[in-house]
């Protein structure tokens, strides 16, 4: 969506007005369409709209001031849905939000430990680097990591920190090696020497922060050589293509539900299981909203044999956020406090609503946002969460 | 002075032929929507580009035109049914012989440009004028002067060498 | 008259455009300079050169200075040429002794440095009075006007167009691709802000059209081809097949009565869907004209080629001809009245207004229908599930002010809404929620009339909805949430409601690119069909004879529509009325000494002007069909072709001018 | 005021620990370090104090890997100065590290007095929190350890803080300076500061380093022997619906004897 990645690198509050960004955001006509898609609108002192009002009336240190950013879960839908096409998630929240931080008296502490975390060990729940590589235990093959062995390869596959370590990530993590084994695609990992690539929400919080992993990660990625970079979180995919660009990256990443429909007429044939399943399907923001991915998630679920498809109220570019992105995911408790309810909680009513058997995700912060929401409404034994890397394994007989 | 100069402060001059119908009434309509843009390029107007003479393009270039333009109806939208491919047709052919001058080719620009296409009008000419001012100054003016020094010291020698041949074949003829 | 022994006088002139253009261009710098070039005897700046006292000054600078060039430095050619052209001809000189410069569009108004902004221009006055000089005295010629005129489109602009002109005795083709003429306005119940009955406005004036001596009405018919030009166009009509014999039937509908089809089944496109039409059917009761047609798309005969044929055997006239083919009419017009309307914007496009996903959901045009006493409800509002609408939501703006689909204001959407909004509120008594972004009520009587209804206790909320989706609390999820912030106290708002309306926009119609092409008239970027110029010429295009009248040139409401098509009209009269039209003289022609006979240009020119002499082996270019286009001289390879007002010693002589070229300093390296 | 902060650098538990082949000493190859979790807050409590106040803050570290960051990021939040003490402290304890502060501290004559000395109440290698009492020994001054709160009186030159006891007890106590506490936690939670601020930091301030005269202090207790802990027995999850969980754990409970 972004036009002129370039340009908006060292982009500041004080430089936007000058930039085109900033005449985009001079031409707001106070609609409040973004206020009123927001999922957590009801919740801001300052929804989107009053941050441009403020902004163009120079009052904009009260935003700074208050906490209406710590409830921007970075969804796109206010960007998508705007008729000025003014890249709010994109460009204008995200330096508000850095703004903001800068000032916040305290930082809710699940946050600043993921964020101190991130900074430290390169993943946000603070684990190990060395333990990176431990979700490839149970594999009965090996996966080539190129520290070990150097050569060129065609695929290089970020895996991100939540398949890497968050248990049922690491399911995905194990399914999607198996899908690229049978497929036979020449791939390889970073496996120790990877770190998180900056969570869209992190790289939207903290410049700096940002900046250190693009820094770590880029010198990490220059001493290999590969053809494409496939990645397994949806946020990564954000952050290689549209913030490491400003960095001089010059790749196009792609997600493992995309790259894998790629290969869509060879993966049909290897589905022999039927799962009879009706499956609906949650259109990660970044997947969809922010990449345009939502008919090859769908198609790859159809071909399935046995799935059958059904949609919630809200789908495609109007999906619910599952309230994980944008540093969402370690704000849960402050949400709690602020009274706020859960977006995950709100999403998984709608999956419960279609009767669908399993809810099927692909971005690996879902998945434990779901498996949660789906115990709090006491609906986990009738619904599984699942990643659509799962049901292609499940398919191909495991 | 203003700053769509080289770096050596040449001022790059563009000459842009525009048909009547699209491109002129394009760039009208920049100006009336106030569209700025590089103020290098000087439009001559004509009622189709398809009057456009490649002989037009040799002529300002060989008097000192840093790029020349053409703008033209798109495909299809010719007022005068198909003038513009014809343009098109030539453009192609011409291109070639540009090239074989040693004129960069970013110097030779045609452009479909219709009447409603205000901003094109502006992207077109800013990046032709970028284009052309890394390349820098074209000058044909005073590459002739220096082709035609060159010219006359060639035959000044092929004139002397002559003479010695002749010197050498009268030697041959006096002495045979 | 020239009293000059040869001499070129030239006088120059700049002007300021008030501040337009002297606020970047050195006005003063421009005219030392003008006056400093070789055969400029008169150099002069002055704030309003179109105005009057501009034009006498030329006019007696010609004879008191015995000037016989003219270059002034002004606008764009477009706007005021011809008026330099008529003082230069005052001044008792040929018209054609005169050039223009652009000073303003293509200089003053793109460039932000007055240094730059005042080189070009003294460029490209250098180049003007080079160029002026080799300028050579011209006559017009004259093209007799065909009093015929070709109106496309039968809406009410064209309908309102139509009988203007047949009023005013002229011949008129109205051309209507639709089986019946009336266009949107005859899907209206109420129009705004009178609320009269669309109805009752409109359809005498239907039938008027259709009981026009003057008028030649060709409904179910498309224009497929322009020829010609301003004057003389050939125009070839498409008449499809209706499977009818127009001038057998009467009407009576017993072929409706009669078909196999015992049930109406198929979406009824005058009521928007929402009620069902046999495949043979009059499109509504006061369809004009008042025939029926048979649709192949439905028809069993025409899928199959199996039916009892009931239809056929039902009409005692004999009307029905189920081997009918579409039929080709070729007719010559001197002038043509494009009025084809918009269409309503897609509600599809806006995923998140749930419209084709939730039945509540409805457009505007559609509760038009609902709420027209012959609408397919019998003005009835009833939800599709047969209730009845107690809160109902009237989205503004839908697919307009909105860059993901159309970037304008559609003008027109914020006045029917609160019409609608009143009428639903008769109708059904309902709660009524406007949402809107700003609320636009120009014109006359508009603000009152929007200040009435509000006082009827709408609700108004300033906020675009941003979400519609089902109440999962209402038991049967009927009802639905529009989602948005109220700006005005701040807060998000969820307003449950029945029924939804979307408040559509105006869009050009899908075809619009197709009929530009064919007419040779230009878009907008949007679609919409552009004006010679939104002051001087609102109703013209770029093409000489083409005129515009009604949504196609830009939203806007009846009053508007009617108004822009007496306009038209109007031009179209006076075009007819003055009998002949003055071309350009900038055809081109051939010196024979020069013509080698290679006949490379015959093929070139596409009005076939050039014909090749036998017994003399040159070309010739008959001027009366050359269209002054250039491309034959241009190609010429023996320089045979000369072409008026753009001969290439003209345009040689600007290059030169424009590149400050010194011919002697290239002579001297030549030497 | 003049705040003086002793902070240490500990093993990062991130990483799981491993004995060297001494069995004396972590294997430094495979841990990373960070600054001691109470020390932070020693850091912190000393900002929020400086922010009440006035007055300046040092903090002061031994070399370890990784401290850079730790000082950085100290000046990062607000210290007026950082200062590493360079030399091989490895194998240092309590009573030696102890005996390292105090000499800097007479060495440079820093006790005057409106000093208040800080550091972490404990850290993961000095459980018992011995540190400040050695330093406390060492200088002669009052001490006081695992507080929770700091205020300062300026017309007394004291500060009042409170200590909390097992059991839920907490003590309010008046102590002249200079004198030197041991923070448990701060007031607040130690602060975030941006990554950004940091770099800033790292490019503009500077860490100062002095090296203190090797006058043969003892590197406090030797470690004869390290030893991983020992496995117990681990956690049982109970399945089933309420009344079973409760049938099983009756079981389990008088199995083991305890009802």
């Amino acid at each position: 969506m972004i036009v002129d990645i370039e340009s908006l690198r060292g982009l500041s509050m004080d430089t936007l007005y000058d930039s085109p960004e900033g005449r985009l955001i001079q031409s707001c006509i106070q609609c409040g369409t973004c206020a009123g898609t927001c999922p957590h609108g009801e919740y801001m002192a300052y929804p989107p709209r009053r941050i441009i009002k403020m902004m163009q009336h120079g009052l904009i240190d009260k935003v700074y001031a208050s906490d209406s950013m710590l409830k921007c879960v970075n969804c796109y839908a206010c960007m998508s849905k705007c008729p000025r096409e003014i890249h709010l998630t994109e460009v204008l929240l995200q330096l508000v939000k850095e703004q903001t931080i800068i000032r916040l008296p305290s930082v809710p502490p699940e946050l600043q430990k993921a964020l101190e975390n991130s900074y430290r060990y390169g993943n946000p729940m603070g684990e190990s680097g060395r333990k990176r590589i431990n979700w490839m235990k149970d594999l009965d093959f090996p996966i080539r990591i190129l520290s070990q062995n150097p050569d060129p390869v065609d695929v290089l596959w970020f895996v991100e920190s939540y398949p890497s370590y968050h248990p049922r990530g690491q399911d995905t993590a194990r399914a999607i090696a198996k899908i690229m084994h049978r497929l036979e695609i020449d791939f390889a990992i970073l496996g120790n020497e990877e770190r998180s690539a900056g969570e869209c929400g992190l790289l939207a919080w903290e410049s700096g922060l940002a900046e250190s992993l693009v820094d770590y990660n880029m010198a990490i990625l220059t001493k290999y050589k590969f053809n494409r970079v496939m990645t397994s979180d949806p946020h990564a995919l954000d952050a290689f293509n549209y913030r490491y660009k400003m960095y001089g990256f010059n790749l196009n990443a792609t997600h493992n539900i995309p790259f894998i429909y790629e290969y869509f007429d060879k993966i049909k044939k290897m589905f022999t299981r039927s799962l009879h399943y009706s499956v609906t399907y949650h259109d990660s923001c970044c997947l969809g909203r922010h990449n345009g991915y939502y008919d090859q998630p769908r198609q790859i679920l159809k071909a399935i044999p046995g799935i059958k498809l059904i949609e919630m109220v809200h789908n495609r570019e109007n999906a619910l956020c599952c309230g994980g992105g944008g540093g969402g995911m370690w704000l849960d408790t402050y949400y709690k406090s602020q009274n706020m309810e859960r977006l995950s909680d709100i999403r998984v009513k709608e999956a419960i609503e279609t009767g669908a058997d399993i809810l099927a995700v692909a971005c690996p912060y879902e998945i434990p946002r779901f498996e949660d929401a789906l115990k709090l409404a006491g609906y986990d034994k009738k619904m599984m969460v699942k990643d659509i890397s799962e049901l292609i394994v499940d398919s191909m007989g495991g | 002075m203003y700053k769509e100069k080289t770096e050596k402060g040449h001022q790059i001059k563009i000459v842009a032929f525009f048909c009547n119908w699209c491109t002129y009434t394009a760039a009208d309509l920049a100006g009336v929507s106030r569209i700025k843009h590089a103020p290098n390029f000087r439009v001559i107007r004509v009622m189709c580009s398809g009057r456009v003479d490649p002989q037009f393009i040799l002529d300002a270039f060989s008097k000192g035109a840093d790029g020349v333009l053409i703008g033209g109806c798109h495909p299809g939208d010719c007022h005068y049914i198909e003038g513009n491919y014809k343009c098109l047709r030539r453009f192609q052919l011409f291109k070639k012989v540009v090239a074989d001058l040693g004129i960069e080719a970013d110097r030779l620009r045609l452009e479909w440009i219709s009447a409603s296409e205000g901003d094109k009008v502006r992207l077109v000419i800013n990046d032709m004028v970028s284009k052309i001012q890394k390349l820098g100054p074209l000058d044909l003016p005073a590459k002739y002067k220096s082709w035609d020094s060159e010219m006359e010291l060639l035959e000044k020698c092929v004139r002397e060498q002559s003479n010695e041949i002749i010197k050498e074949e009268m030697e041959v003829i006096s002495h045979g | 008259m020239e009293k000059t022994n040869g001499q070129i006088r030239i006088g120059f002139y700049i002007c300021h455009c008030g501040t337009n253009i002297a606020s970047s261009v050195d006005v003063q710098k421009v005219t030392d300079f003008a006056a400093t070039l070789p055969n400029v005897v008169v150099a002069k700046h002055y704030k309003y050169m179109c105005s009057d006292p501009g034009q006498d000054m030329i006019i007696n600078d010609i004879k008191e200075q015995n000037l016989n060039r003219v270059v002034v430095a002004a606008c764009s050619p477009f706007l005021h040429e011809r008026t330099f052209r008529n003082a230069t001809f005052q001044g008792g000189l040929n018209q054609f002794y005169f050039q223009m410069v652009n000073t303003r569009e293509q200089n003053a108004w793109v460039h932000l440095d007055p240094l730059a902004s005042t080189d070009k221009a003294i460029d490209l006055v250098r180049a003007a009075v080079q160029r002026v000089a080799s300028h050579k005295p011209l006559e017009q010629k004259k093209v007799p006007i065909h009093p015929d005129v070709l109106v496309i489109g039968g809406g009410i602009a064209g309908i309102h167009a139509a009988l203007t002109l047949g009023n005013a005795g002229k011949k008129v083709y109205l051309v209507e691709k639709e089986p019946t003429i009336g266009g949107h306005m005859a899907m209206f119940d109420k129009t705004f802000p009178t609320l009269d009955c669309a109805a009752c406005i409109l359809t005498p004036k239907m039938s008027a059209v259709k009981n026009h001596p003057n008028i030649k009405l060709c409904t179910y018919s498309e224009v497929e081809k322009i020829d010609g030009y301003v004057g003389n166009f050939k125009v070839t009509i498409k008449h499809k097949p209706r499977f009818i014999i127009d001038d057998l039937c009467v009407g009576c509908m017993d072929c409706v009565e009669a078909c196999v089809y015992k049930e109406a089944r198929f979406p009824d496109e005058f009521n928007q869907g929402l009620s069902r039409r046999k495949p043979v059917y009059m499109p509504f009761p006061q369809a004009t004209p008042q025939l029926v047609l048979i649709d192949p798309e439905t028809c069993i005969w025409f899928k199959s080629g199996k039916c009892k044929k009931t239809c056929v055997d039902a009409c005692e006239r004999k009307a029905v001809d189920l081997e009918q083919q579409a039929r080709v009419e070729e007719v010559e017009v001197g002038s043509i009245v494009v009025a084809t309307g918009f269409q309503p914007f897609d509600s599809k496009k806006i995923s998140y207004y749930g419209y084709g996903n939730y039945p509540n959901v409805y457009t505007s045009l559609e509760v038009e229908r609902l709420i027209n006493a012959s609408g397919p409800t019998q003005g009835v509002v009833v939800l599709r599930d047969g209730s009845h609408p107690k809160t109902i939501g009237i989205v503004h703006c839908v697919g307009s002010r909105d860059k993901n689909t159309n970037s304008w204001c559609s003008r027109v959407c914020c006045l029917y809404s609160v019409k609608l909004a009143h009428l639903l509120k008769e109708h059904t008594g309902a709660e009524i929620y406007n949402f809107y972004i700003d609320m636009r009520t120009p014109g006359k009587s508009m603000e009152e009339f929007y200040n009435r209804i509000a006082e009827e206790g709408m609700k108004f909320i300033r906020g675009r909805v941003a979400d519609i989706y089902p109440d999962m609390s209402d038991p049967d999820h009927k009802k639905l949430i529009m989602k948005a912030e109220d700006t005005l106290i701040q807060e998000i708002i969820k307003v449950p409601v029945d029924m939804v309306v979307l408040s559509v926009g105006l869009e050009p119609r899908h075809d619009a690119q197709q009929v530009r092409r064919m007419l040779n008239i230009s878009c907008s970027t949007e679609g919409f069909y552009i004006e010679r110029h939104p002051k001087l010429a609102p109703v013209s295009t770029f093409t000489d004879g083409i005129f515009l009248a009604g949504c196609c040139q830009g939203p806007k409401d009846i009053p508007d529509t009617v108004a822009q098509a007496g306009a038209a009209a109007a031009e179209v009269l006076a075009l007819i009325d003055r009998g002949f039209i003055e071309l350009e003289p900038n055809t081109a022609f051939i010196t024979e000494e020069e013509c080698s006979g290679c006949k490379s240009c015959i093929h070139l020119c596409p009005y076939t002007a050039i014909s090749f002499l036998e017994e003399k082996k040159k070309a010739f270019i008959n001027e009366a069909l050359c269209k002054g286009c250039g491309t034959c001289v241009a190609a010429c390879p023996s320089g045979s072709i000369k072409q008026n007002l753009f001969d290439d010693e003209e345009i040689y002589s600007e290059i030169d001018g424009i590149l400050n070229f010194d011919h002697i300093s290239r002579e001297l390296s030549y030497v | 005021m003049n705040i003086l902060i002793f902070i240490r650098m500990v093993a990062d538990v991130v990483e799981e620990l491993k004995i060297a082949d001494d069995f004396k000493s972590l294997d430094i190859d495979w841990i990373r370090f960070r600054l001691s979790e109470t020390d932070e807050h020693a850091v912190e409590q000393a900002i929020l104090l400086k922010e009440k106040y006035g007055g300046m803050v040092t903090v002061i570290a031994l070399d370890a890997p990784e401290v850079d960051d730790a000082l950085y990021n100290a000046l990062a939040k607000g210290a007026d100065r950082a200062i590493k003490i360079c030399g091989d402290w490895m194998n240092f304890r309590s009573p030696g590290i102890a005996k390292l502060f105090s000499n800097y501290i007479k060495d440079e004559n820093l006790l005057v007095t409106q000093t208040l000395i800080m550091s972490g109440s404990q850290a993961i290698d000095d459980l018992e929190g011995e540190l400040i009492y050695y330093m406390g020994e060492n200088l002669n001054i009052p001490t006081c350890g695992i507080v929770t709160s700091v205020n300062y009186r300026s017309d007394f030159n004291l500060i009042n803080v409170y200590k909390e006891f097992a059991g839920g007890l907490r003590g309010e106590f008046e102590i002249n300076l200079p004198a030197i506490i041991g923070i448990q936690a701060a007031e607040k939670p130690p602060r975030y500061i941006p990554i950004a601020k940091i770099r800033a930091i790292m490019k503009t301030a500077k860490i100062e380093e002095i090296d203190i005269p090797d006058d043969h202090i003892s590197a406090g207790k030797e470690v004869n022997r390290l030893l991983e802990p020992e496995v117990s027995g681990r956690a049982t999850m109970l399945e089933g619906s309420p009344d079973e969980i409760t049938a099983k754990l009756i079981e389990i409970l008088s199995e083991k004897a305890i009802i």
